[in-house]
Formats: structure tokens, C-alpha cells, sequence
């Protein structure tokens, strides 16, 4: 049954894989890239790392390729005009790419362990909790070093993308505090009794009050224009 | 958890972070305080540095010896000088933005993790921590097409690089079931006749590292990336990252991977010969002076590959010494090359450094004192660096990469010499702007370094041999 | 310390330096600056010869060791030291670099006119680098200095060369640089398997024959190229016509004498086997030299190239000496080298003196000079003779000398360095009787002023060393008879040792 | 073939690698592809690091995992925003098209 799981869930990753490259249209590139990383999500509690599974679902197809989704339609590409398919080399690095695959079969098949690989493990995963008590035993202790690392990187990813794609605009509208600050004059607020309103095509105003002596409380009215 | 012998990294990482609000937080422009306070913690870390206690921490994933010293202070000086230079660069560009002191700043501790790396997945962290930033400030100039492309052609093929290095890595780790270095070494040692897994694994890693100093075969961004960059940043890119890679290669393989070195040596020999000659033969042809620098450097690393495939005691004070006295040759270079700035643009033909000699003969002194040294004339500091990783290769017998070397580095010597020519024998153009005081400091000290190395060479032996003591045990 | 009680070689080789840190302070307008610059640089150089004398005066020439020495520790780690000291062979070399550095700078007093400051800059970095090199008693030390001539020289021709001057600054560069590098893995090999650059104590290595060939290879290549050699020596026409006159002079006078002082000091002593292996071929390649160079030279249009092939044969004359092997040959090649220094610098003087006036160095372009200046066509008629080694001149004991020596080992290489000196005879006369008799070409030439004070005082010393070498050869010889004698012995032991090496299973 | 071990993991990880690599160079049309193509490599990793924890019971090869998966966050990130600012300069994002500096 467990084998059966399996090869459903590594048939269906492969040929997400193939189309994710393959594909003409980047849209559908991207939902392949999804459906991968479902059936890879799969694998992994097949193979016991349930808190990975999980966590692959959340970041990958919750973040990552949503990100990718949005960028690629955001980005407004004609794909009709796009040249078709994988070009004419394609062949070759089939070949190419195929001639290392059976390379790291060959490899890969006649896999042996390090004679002393029980000793030398660091992190022996414990018996009796489970897959996302013992990571989280360990992610914040053993590997608080790392664990703070990332958090770095995704602050420079942060910072980095910012300073990449943010542009002050002028076709946005936006909050500009000094500007109404300094505004003074040009518009007043009036103390409106309740039930009265404002009628502005009619006569009938309110008696100013006298000028203040400073700066009037306008802060608390930023918000309009 | 001895969490206290990281201090130079946790330092200057919460620097970076208070550096981060402090530049974020007014409403005016802070790229000007927040490049001098980077400046200070990069200082502070350096002294930090100094008197780090030696051993290591985090479970073994952080060590801290005379070697990782000896590389953090290179680092931390290269990403100083960067920082320097780039100042007045980016304010005349328009392009000062507060966030590249702080992505500077970032990418320098991503050098230190990498440096103290003692585990495979430090090592990652390390690596991914320096080159994100380094993505994005390849690309910092973003409304220019062509730092956008050589955002973009660094980003793809660094991301690929890092694909391989984890392949490699996932393979060591399903060997030895550890990524500790110090495990990953007994469990070599161990071994009668490695797997044949772990030996991909080695050589994928060694593929992803060579990317990271550009050599070749890896090598096909570096000129490129060289140009598109504004100038500051690749005259970064050519120093620290670089010092950081070639010291991560140099722990992984003298250290976990020392016992299998039959395996890779090879590997880095063709890698450095490769080197060697393509930075010589195809310099020559270039007129944009920042891609002559991009192939002078990928030839500069063959030289300290070099140091590396002859391996031993010697051969590995030679690749820490390469690198320090590329450190200082390097960017004296790219200070003059950031001072080429005509009319308040920046220019960057060969062709337009012509009778520098003339207009400024101070620049073009320390300029041809740099060139020379590249092409190892002595008694310039570059000569001893050559010196130092051809005793050690002829020595263990390496004859065929000796010999490559030297013949290279006369080739080589055509393109320096192309540069002394025009500064000195070709009629005078305009002289450049006034020069920025920053760069002229710069300038001034790489210049003396190289000049009068040969006079007081003893401290920075000791402190190698020192450094090379520790890695080997 | 050494002889002198004092570092005495130190200061001779750092004290041109001190003379271009001052010339580089100076501030001012560029008058100022080049005056300041020249004073400070003749004066400089005038005492760097005044102190060098110290070496004339105070030698031991019953020493055949090396005298005046000092060390320090440089590089314990390679064990590579700073080591100086003079000996028989090195220490005329020492006294032809600090002679001949104030003429040139007297010489070019007038001629150079731009960027007068980083000009005497770079020749007063140029002589500390040629007595340093001739003075370096470590392999290293002696390399630095070999090679740090290429940046002065390099940038002399380049800059106040003549119009193709960057094609001769290239050539000049590449060649000696190309060389060189082979040199220092030859070195490094060295190092290697005797463990230490120290030449003294290389000296008394033996070097195992296999590699002896190899490490000889590497020092040719790179010392050839200096000599030059045929077939490497066609970058030296190039550099010599396109050099400004004092560049010239240095070139002839002391740089060409570094590859036969590398010859003399290392080939011929550490590799001895290898040396007596090859002579034959240096033999072939001398005698080619100095007959074809020879002929070259007959069919020159211009003054400077002429001189220059004539060097290239007179420095064949040498090669031969220094591999014969017995004492009259390197005695000879010794004393070749040093007239050839005075002889050969004072002729370039003699082309600049006229290349200053008219501005060509075309020979069809003058005629019948002697009539105008007289004292002038005195002079170049000295220097030709002496060139042409005419008994009684400073050129005449070393082909002499050679000559015998090479008769002991080859009647045919005697009889091709002789033919050489009939060929000789006749370009130099050929080149002499075309200058200075017969009609005056141009009416221009008549306006010719003879020589100035300046060039009376640049060439006085070059007239009486040429005529004190020539009448007393010996109160130059009496400083190298032990060194010479010395280096005979060991070769003859070496060969005899590797001889029954090679009798013995 | 029916109980599922170690090396069905590997070869599925050697697949994805494959693919990735070859949907990297042989790519013309589309740098976002490219960018996928990456995170394909990155998956066939953790594949591997998955395969490998389960078979030596360590948890190492996970922690290892979720590592990569932080970062590869980051790195599509980082990725996005340069595919952003190129199309921006050029109006495209063909790969044949990113050559304006001479490789």
C-alpha cells in the first residue's frame, strides 16, 4: 500500500516537474510547480517528516507560488508572441541531461553508508514524540545559531526587495502629514453644532470663533483631505 | 552553549539591526550616518575579531581559530574599503540609498559565518547570508538596464550554484550522517576507498565554491556581473566575498575533506591552470576597464589555486598570503577606477585613463605601482604573492601549474602594461574630477602596502603560518 | 659589519632613493621643479660615486672571496636572507652603474625637457636597482633587483622615447620579462634542493646533473635575452634607437652586462656540467651573433641601430669568453664588458651630441662634420677606434684576451670572434668616415656648434678611463686575476668530479 | 521493488535534479521558468535530505531541510523582485534577450 502511495505521488511529481518546464504558458508552469510541491509534501510524511510536509504546503504553495503566481501576471507578458517551446538544443541537453541522470543512478544505486554513520549522527531522532516535537526540541536549542541566520536572511530578502522594487510613485495617493500640517489657512475645520450640518450653498454659517493663539489641534483631522 | 565566542558576528549582526532603524526611522535622507556607522561596527567587529578566544561553539557549528581570525580581518578591511569607496560614488550617481551600508553590512557577516563555518549547513547558511545581499546590490542602480541584467545573471546562476552545493552537500550528509566537519573528517578517515556518492558530492561542492570566486569553469558571470555593477560594488565583489570563498574552500577541503584529497586535487589543478590562462588571454582584448579587472581577477584566482592544489602546509600559507596582498592590490586598483569620473559622469574605458600620468600623477603612480604588482614585477607586494604559492608548487613537484603560472602572468603582464602605457605614454585627455577624500585615503594606504610589502613581509608570514597552523591541526 | 665599517653597499644601493623621495617633494612651478630635480639628482648620483670609490680604494684584490658583506634576515620563513657583498667579478660592475649614472643624468640635462621630475625619478630608481643587483649576494634579493629594472626602464623608453617608442617599450619588456620568470622557477628549483637563495653557499652546492641542464635552460633563457643573444636580441635595436640618449647609454653600458654577470656568477659556477655541455651551442650562437649582427649593422641607415647591432656582436665577443672557461676568456669577457660599458655608453653620447643639434640620427644626413667641430669628430674618432679595438683604446685587452682564450678551446671560435672584430672595423670606420669626412651634405650642418662645457665634462672621465683601459689594463684586471682564477679552479674540480662520476658505475 | 527504501528516494531526488538543471540551460523562453527550475534543484534536495534523515533516523536531514526551505523563500524573493526591476528596464524577460553585456 505504502508503495503504492509512493510511486502515485512520485508519477504525478515527475510530470508536474516536466511541464513545469516544459510548459508554454508560465501560469500553467507555476500551477505544476504547485501540484509538485503537494505531492511532494506526500513523500515527505511517507517518509515520516510530517512537520516538513506541512510546512512545505504553508510556505511553498501558501507563499512562494502565490509570489510567483502574482508576479507573472502582474508582469503583463504576451504570451502569444513568446517563442514556442524549449529551443532547437533542446535534444542535446536531453542527452546531456540524461547521460547524468544515469550517472547519479549509478551512483545513487549502489549507495553505502559511512561504516560509522549510527556514531557520527548528531541528532538522532527520538522515540516516542513526534516529528514536530523533536524538530521543535531541537530548532531553537541545538540550532538556535542557524535558526537565527534565517531569520537574517529573510530580513535581507525583506530589505532587498524593497529596495529593489519599491518606487515612490506619483500616480498614488498617499498620506503626506507635514504637507497638511503646513496646509494651515488654506482649509479650516469648523466646529459643527450636532444636528445643524453644514449648509454650504446657503448663507447660514457659524460665527468663527476667535483665531487660535498657536497651531490648531488639526492633527486629530490628518486623515482628510 | 558557549554562545559567547560569536561575539564579532552577534555584534555586528545587532548592529546591523539598530543600523536598520536608525536609517529607516527619519524622514531624510541617512545614507551618509548610516555608511559611516556601518563603518564603525565593521571597526568594531574587526577588534572584535582580534581578541576572539579560539574553539568552537553551537554544537560545532561555529569555530573560531587563528585561520578564521586571519580571514575575517581580510574580510572585514575589504568590506570597509568598499564601503569607503563607495560613499561619494553613490551620492554623484543619485543612487545613495541608506540600504546598501545595511546590505553591506549583512553580506560581511554572512562572510563571518561562512569563515567559521564548521558545518555544512553553517556553511550554506553562510553562503546564502552573503550572496542575498549581494544579489541585490549587483542591482542597487535598478532604473539601469545593465545593472538590472547583471542583477539578474548573478542572481540565476549564484541560485544554481547554491543547487548544486546542496545536492553536493545532501550527498556528504547521506554518507556520513552528520554535517559536522570534524565528524565528516573521521568519517573519511575511516573509510578504506571512498563511495563513489560522496565523491560527487565532494566535486559538486567544490563546482558551487569555484562559482563563488569565479573560476573557471565557473567563471561566466564574473565579467559581466563585473560591468553592469556600479563600480564600488564590483570592486566589493572582487575582494571580500571573494577572500570569504577562497577560505571556505580551503577549511572544506584541507579540513572534513583533507583525507580524500586524491580525489579533488586534480579537480583544482585544471581549475587553477584554467584560470590561469583564460584571465591572461582574454584580458587583452578588453576596452571596458571594469571587465579587464573581472578577467584579471579570475586569473588572480588561479594563482591562488594554485597554492591550494599543492596543498600542505606551504601551499596553503601561499593561498592565504595570495589573498591578502590581492586584498590590498585590488582595491587600490578599483579606487582609481571609481575616481574615473569625467564632467561628473563615470567613465570606464581603458582609453580613458589616457594621460593620467599628466593630469594626475599621484593616481597614475599608485595606478601603475598597482599594475605592476598584478603582473608580479618585483619588489611589489604582487610579486611576493606569486612568490609565495611558487616556492610550495615547485617544491611538491607541480612543475606543469609553476611553469603555466609564470608563462601566464607574462601574458598577463601585456594587458597591465597596457594600462601603464596609456596613462603614461598616451596624449593627455581631460582630467578627471576632483577626487574624493575617501578615495585618496584608500589609495594612499593600498599604494604604500604594495609599495613597501617587501621592506616588513615578517608580520604578515607569522600571522599566516599562524592561520594555516590552525586549520591543519 | 664588513670592510667599511659601515654598510657600506647598503648605502650605495638606497642612497639614489633618497635622492628621488626629495626630487618627489619638491613643490613649485615646473621650473623650479626641474631644476631642483636635476641639481638634486646630479648631486645625488655624484655622491653615490664619490662613496662607491670608497670600493676602488678599499678593495682586497688578493681576495678571491667576497668582500664588504652584510646580511640580515628577510624571509627566515624561506629561508631567504638580505645578504650584500662584492667580489672581484662584481665590484668594477658596481663602479661602471655609478659612473655612468651622473653622465647620463648631465647627459640629458638639456635633451629632456618634459616631465623633467619623474625622469630623474625613475633613473635614480634605476641605479639603485642595477648596484643592488650587482651587489645581492642572495638569489631572491638578486632577482628582485634583475627584474625591478624593467619598471624604470620600461617607463624611460616609453615615455621620452622616440616615435615607436611604445612597440620598443613593449618588446623590451616582454622579452627580459619572459625570460626572467623562467629564471625565477630555475631559482626557486634551487631553493629547492639546496635549501637556501644564499649565493655563497650555492656556490659550494653541487647540483645534481640531472637537473643541471634543466635549471641551465631556465638561466639562459633569461640572461640571453639580456646579453642579448642571437636569435632573442632583436628587441635591443628596437629599444636602443627609440630610448632617449641617456637610456640608451645606461642600456648598452650597464644593462646588457647583467645577463653576462648572471652568466659569470651562475651559470658557469653552480652548473658546471651543464655549462660545459652547452658551450658548444653558446659558441655556435655567439659566433653567429657577432658575424651576422655584424654584417646587420653594415647595412644600418641609422646611428643608433648600428651602435646597438655593434653591441649585440661585442656582447657575442663576451659570451664566448665567459664559456671558454679558462682564465684568459672570462678575463677577457670581464674586461670586454667593462669597455664596452664606457665605450658603447660614450658612443650613444656621441650620437646624442648630434641627434640633439639636427634631430635625426639619418648617417646620410651628415658629412664632413669634422670640419665644422672639430673637437667633437676628436672625440667620436676616440671612441670609434676604441669600439673597433685599436691597441693602446679600452676595447682592445678584452677581445684580445677572448680571443686567446677561445683559441685553447676552438681554433674555429677564435676565428669567428676575430672575424667579427675585421667586420667590425669595418661599420664603425665605414660609419665614422661617413659622419665625420668627406663633403658637407647640408648647408644646415654648418651652423653646428661644437661641444659645450656640459658635454666636455660628460665626456672627459669617459676619454681617460677609455685610454687608462687600453694603456694599463692591469689596474683594472688586478681586481678580478683571484676571483677569475678562482671560479677556473672550481670548474676544472666539478667537471674532473662529475668526470669520474661518470667513469665509476 | 514493493517495499520502499532509500534509493527510490534518491532517484526521484536524481530526477528532479536532472530536470531542474536541464530546465535551467535549456530554457529560452522565460526567466521565471528559470527561477522555478531552482526551486525544482531545491526540491529534489530536500528530497534527498528527507530520504537520507528517514534512513539514518536522524533528524539532522529535516532541520537541514527546513533550513533550505527558509531560504529558498527568501532567495524566490529576492528572484521575483530582479525579474521585476528587469522587465521594467526592457519591457521583457526572454532569456535570449539578456544579452546586452557581452559574455
Amino acid at each position: 500500500m505504502i508503495a503504492l502511495t509512493f510511486y502515485v505521488f512520485a508519477f504525478i511529481l515527475v510530470a508536474c516537474a516536466v511541464m513545469v518546464v516544459t510548459s508554454r504558458n508560465p501560469v500553467h508552469s507555476v500551477l505544476a510547480l504547485i501540484a509538485c510541491f503537494f505531492n511532494a509534501s506526500g513523500l515527505f510524511l511517507l517518509a515520516g517528516a510530517e512537520f516538513l510536509a506541512m510546512i512545505l504546503v504553508i510556505v511553498y504553495v501558501g507563499a512562494v507560488a502565490v509570489l510567483f503566481l502574482f508576479v507573472v501576471m502582474m508582469l503583463d507578458i504576451d504570451f502569444v508572441k513568446m517563442r514556442a517551446g524549449v529551443q532547437r538544443y533542446a535534444p542535446i541537453g536531453a542527452v546531456v541531461g540524461g547521460i547524468l541522470f544515469l550517472e547519479l543512478l549509478l551512483v545513487l544505486g549502489t549507495w553505502q553508508f559511512s561504516t560509522d554513520a549510527q556514531e557520527l549522527r548528531l541528532a538522532a531522532t527520538p522515540a516516542n514524540i513526534t516529528n514536530t516535537k523533536a524538530i521543535g526540541r531541537i530548532l531553537y536549542t541545538d540550532y538556535i545559531y542557524l535558526f537565527q541566520i534565517s531569520g537574517l536572511i529573510l530580513l535581507v530578502a525583506m530589505i532587498g526587495a524593497i529596495v529593489l522594487t519599491l518606487r515612490s510613485s506619483t500616480n498614488t495617493r498617499r498620506q503626506s502629514v507635514e504637507a497638511q500640517l503646513a496646509r494651515l489657512g488654506a482649509v479650516e475645520s469648523l466646529d459643527v453644532p450636532l444636528r445643524q450640518g453644514v449648509r454650504m450653498d446657503e448663507v447660514l454659517r457659524r460665527q468663527l470663533p476667535p483665531p487660535p493663539p498657536e497651531a490648531p489641534k488639526h492633527s486629530e483631522h490628518g486623515g482628510h483631505h | 552553549m558557549n554562545w559567547t565566542l560569536a561575539l564579532p558576528e552577534i555584534t555586528l549582526a545587532l548592529c546591523g539591526l539598530a543600523i536598520l532603524v536608525g536609517g529607516v526611522l527619519p524622514k531624510r535622507d541617512t545614507s551618509f550616518a548610516v555608511s559611516i556607522a556601518t563603518l564603525g561596527a565593521l571597526l568594531l567587529a574587526a577588534a572584535l575579531v582580534l581578541v576572539q578566544k579560539e574553539g568552537t561553539a553551537f554544537g560545532g557549528q561555529y569555530i573560531a581559530d587563528s585561520f578564521s581570525s586571519f580571514m575575517k580581518v581580510l574580510c572585514l578591511l575589504g568590506a570597509a574599503m568598499g564601503l569607503v569607496l563607495s560613499m561619494d560614488f553613490f551620492q554623484k550617481q543619485g543612487l545613495s540609498r541608506f540600504e546598501f551600508p545595511v546590505l553591506l553590512l549583512f553580506a560581511t557577516v554572512g562572510m563571518m559565518v561562512m569563515i567559521s563555518a564548521n558545518d555544512l549547513m553553517s556553511l550554506y547558511m553562510g553562503l546564502e547570508l552573503l550572496s542575498l545581499p549581494l544579489y541585490v546590490i549587483a542591482a542597487i542602480d535598478r532604473d539601469n538596464s545593465r545593472a538590472a541584467e547583471a542583477g539578474l545573471k548573478y542572481f540565476v546562476l549564484g541560485a544554481l550554484a547554491s543547487g548544486l552545493l546542496l545536492y553536493g552537500a545532501s550527498l556528504v550528509y547521506g554518507f556520513a550522517g552528520t554535517t559536522n566537519f570534524d565528524r565528516l573528517a573521521d568519517a573519511l578517515s575511516a573509510q578504506q576507498g571512498v563511495s563513489a556518492g560522496v565523491v560527487v558530492g565532494i566535486v559538486f561542492i567544490i563546482a558551487a565554491l569555484s562559482f563563488k570566486i569565479s573560476a573557471v569553469p565557473f567563471h561566466m558571470w564574473t565579467p559581466d556581473v563585473y560591468e553592469g555593477a556600479p563600480t564600488p560594488v564590483t570592486a566589493f565583489f572582487a575582494s571580500a566575498p571573494k577572500i570569504a570563498a577562497v577560505a571556505l574552500l580551503v577549511r572544506v577541503l584541507a579540513g572534513p575533506f583533507g583525507e580524500t584529497v586524491a580525489q579533488w586535487q586534480q579537480v583544482i589543478v585544471l581549475a587553477s591552470l584554467g584560470s590561469m590562462v583564460l584571465g591572461a588571454l582574454a584580458a587583452i582584448g578588453q576596452r571596458n576597464i571594469k571587465r579587464l579587472m573581472a578577467y584579471s581577477s579570475i586569473g588572480h584566482i588561479g594563482f591562488a589555486l594554485m597554492g591550494l592544489a599543492v596543498g600542505g602546509e606551504s601551499g596553503l600559507r601561499g593561498v592565504l598570503l595570495y589573498m591578502a596582498i590581492y586584498l590590498f592590490m585590488n582595491m587600490g586598483a578599483f579606487a582609481v577606477l571609481i575616481s574615473m569620473r569625467r564632467d561628473g559622469q563615470a567613465v570606464e574605458g581603458v582609453d580613458d585613463l589616457a594621460g593620467l600620468g599628466r593630469t594626475d600623477p599621484a593616481m597614475a603612480l599608485a595606478m601603475a605601482v598597482f599594475m605592476f604588482s598584478m603582473a608580479g614585477v618585483p619588489p611589489l607586494a604582487g610579486f611576493f604573492s606569486k612568490l609565495y604559492v611558487l616556492l610550495p608548487a615547485i617544491e611538491k613537484g607541480f612543475w606543469v601549474l609553476a611553469l603555466v603560472g609564470v608563462l601566464s602572468s607574462v601574458v598577463s603582464a601585456y594587458y597591465y602594461l597596457r594600462i601603464i602605457k596609456v596613462m603614461y605614454f598616451d596624449p593627455a585627455l581631460p582630467g578627471f574630477d576632483a577626487r574624493p577624500v575617501g578615495l585618496s585615503v584608500v589609495l594612499a594606504g593600498t599604494g604604500l602596502f604594495t609599495t613597501f610589502f617587501f621592506l616588513f613581509p615578517a608580520p604578515l608570514l607569522a600571522a599566516a603560518r599562524h592561520a594555516v597552523a590552525s586549520i591543519l591541526g | 659589519m664588513n670592510a667599511a665599517g659601515y654598510p657600506l653597499l647598503s648605502l650605495l644601493t638606497f642612497l639614489p632613493l633618497v635622492g628621488a623621495f626629495i626630487i618627489m617633494m619638491v613643490r613649485g612651478d615646473d621650473e623650479t621643479i626641474a631644476a631642483n630635480a636635476r641639481w638634486t639628482a646630479l648631486w645625488t648620483s655624484l655622491i653615490v660615486f664619490a662613496l662607491s670609490l670608497v670600493l676602488w680604494f678599499q678593495f682586497d684584490t688578493s681576495i678571491a672571496g667576497f668582500q664588504f658583506q652584510e646580511s640580515r634576515a628577510w624571509l627566515p620563513d624561506f629561508g631567504i636572507g638580505y645578504h650584500l657583498g662584492v667580489d672581484g667579478i662584481s665590484v668594477l660592475f658596481v663602479l661602471l652603474s655609478t659612473l655612468l649614472t651622473p653622465i647620463c643624468i648631465l647627459a640629458s640635462w638639456e635633451s629632456v625637457q618634459s616631465r623633467v621630475r619623474e625622469y630623474m625619478i625613475a633613473f635614480l630608481v634605476l641605479e639603485t636597482m642595477m648596484i643592488g643587483m650587482f651587489v645581492s649576494l642572495d638569489f631572491m634579493l638578486f632577482y628582485i633587483f634583475f627584474e625591478g629594472v624593467l619598471i624604470p626602464m620600461f617607463l624611460i623608453i616609453g615615455v621620452w622615447g622616440g616615435a615607436r617608442r611604445v612597440y620598443a617599450a613593449y618588446k623590451f619588456f616582454l622579452y627580459t620579462f619572459a625570460g626572467s620568470v623562467l629564471m625565477l622557477l630555475a631559482i626557486i628549483a634551487l631553493w629547492h634542493s639546496a635549501g637556501t637563495t644564499d649565493i655563497p653557499e650555492l656556490l659550494t652546492k653541487r647540483i645534481a646533473s640531472a637537473w643541471q641542464p634543466w635549471i641551465f635552460f631556465a638561466f639562459f633563457a633569461s640572461f640571453a635575452v639580456k646579453v642579448p643573444m642571437w636569435p632573442v636580441h632583436t628587441w635591443l635595436p628596437d629599444a636602443h634607437v627609440e630610448a632617449p640618449t641617456a637610456g640608451s647609454v645606461i642600456l648598452a653600458g650597464v644593462l646588457l652586462k647583467m645577463g653576462g654577470y648572471g652568466f659569470l656568477r651562475f651559470s658557469l659556477p653552480m652548473l658546471p656540467e651543464a655549462s660545459a655541455q652547452f658551450a658548444p651551442f653558446i659558441f655556435a650562437l655567439s659566433v653567429i651573433a657577432v658575424i651576422y649582427t655584424s654584417l646587420v649593422a653594415l647595412a644600418q641607415t641609422d646611428m643608433k641601430k648600428l651602435i646597438a647591432y655593434s653591441s649585440v656582436a661585442h656582447m657575442g665577443i663576451v659570451t664566448i669568453g665567459i664559456f671558454t672557461a679558462n682564465v684568459q676568456g672570462i678575463e677577457g669577457a670581464l674586461f670586454q664588458m667593462l669597455s664596452h660599458g664606457v665605450v658603447s655608453g660614450a658612443l650613444f653620447l656621441c650620437v646624442g651630441v648630434l641627434y640633439d643639434r639636427e634631430h635625426t640620427r639619418e648617417i646620410a644626413r651628415y658629412g664632413g662634420v669634422a670640419k665644422i667641430i672639430p673637437a667633437y669628430a676628436l672625440v667620436f674618432m676616440l671612441f670609434t677606434m676604441a669600439s673597433v679595438a685599436l691597441p693602446g683604446t679600452a676595447g682592445f685587452p678584452g677581445e684580445f684576451l677572448v680571443i686567446m682564450g677561445a683559441f685553447a678551446v676552438s681554433p674555429w671560435v677564435a676565428l669567428g670572434a676575430a672575424t667579427g672584430m675585421i667586420l667590425g672595423a669595418a661599420y664603425m670606420l665605414l660609419l665614422y668616415r661617413r659622419v665625420a669626412f668627406g663633403q658637407i651634405t647640408r648647408e644646415s650642418l654648418r651652423g653646428l656648434a661644437d661641444l659645450s662645457p656640459r658635454e666636455h665634462a660628460i665626456f672627459a672621465p669617459l676619454i681617460v678611463l677609455t685610454l687608462w683601459m687600453g694603456l694599463y689594463p692591469s689596474s683594472f684586471t688586478q681586481f678580478f686575476t683571484a676571483s677569475v682564477a678562482q671560479i677556473v679552479t672550481q670548474h676544472q674540480a666539478a667537471l674532473g668530479v662529475a668526470r669520474l662520476a661518470g667513469i665509476a658505475p | 521493488m514493493l517495499t520502499i527504501g532509500l534509493a527510490h528516494y534518491l532517484t526521484l531526488g536524481a530526477i528532479l535534479f536532472v530536470l531542474g538543471i536541464f530546465g535551467i540551460f535549456m530554457n529560452r523562453k522565460n526567466v521565471i521558468v528559470i527561477l522555478m527550475s531552482i526551486e525544482l534543484i531545491l526540491l529534489a534536495v530536500n528530497i534527498n535530505l528527507v530520504g537520507f534523515s528517514a534512513a539514518l533516523d536522524d533528524l539532522a536531514g529535516q532541520v537541514f531541510a527546513l533550513f533550505i526551505l527558509t531560504v529558498a523563500a527568501a532567495e524566490a524573493a529576492i528572484g521575483l523582485a530582479m525579474v521585476v526591476i528587469y522587465f521594467r528596464n526592457r519591457g521583457t524577460i526572454e532569456v535570449e534577450d539578456i544579452s546586452a553585456l557581452k559574455g
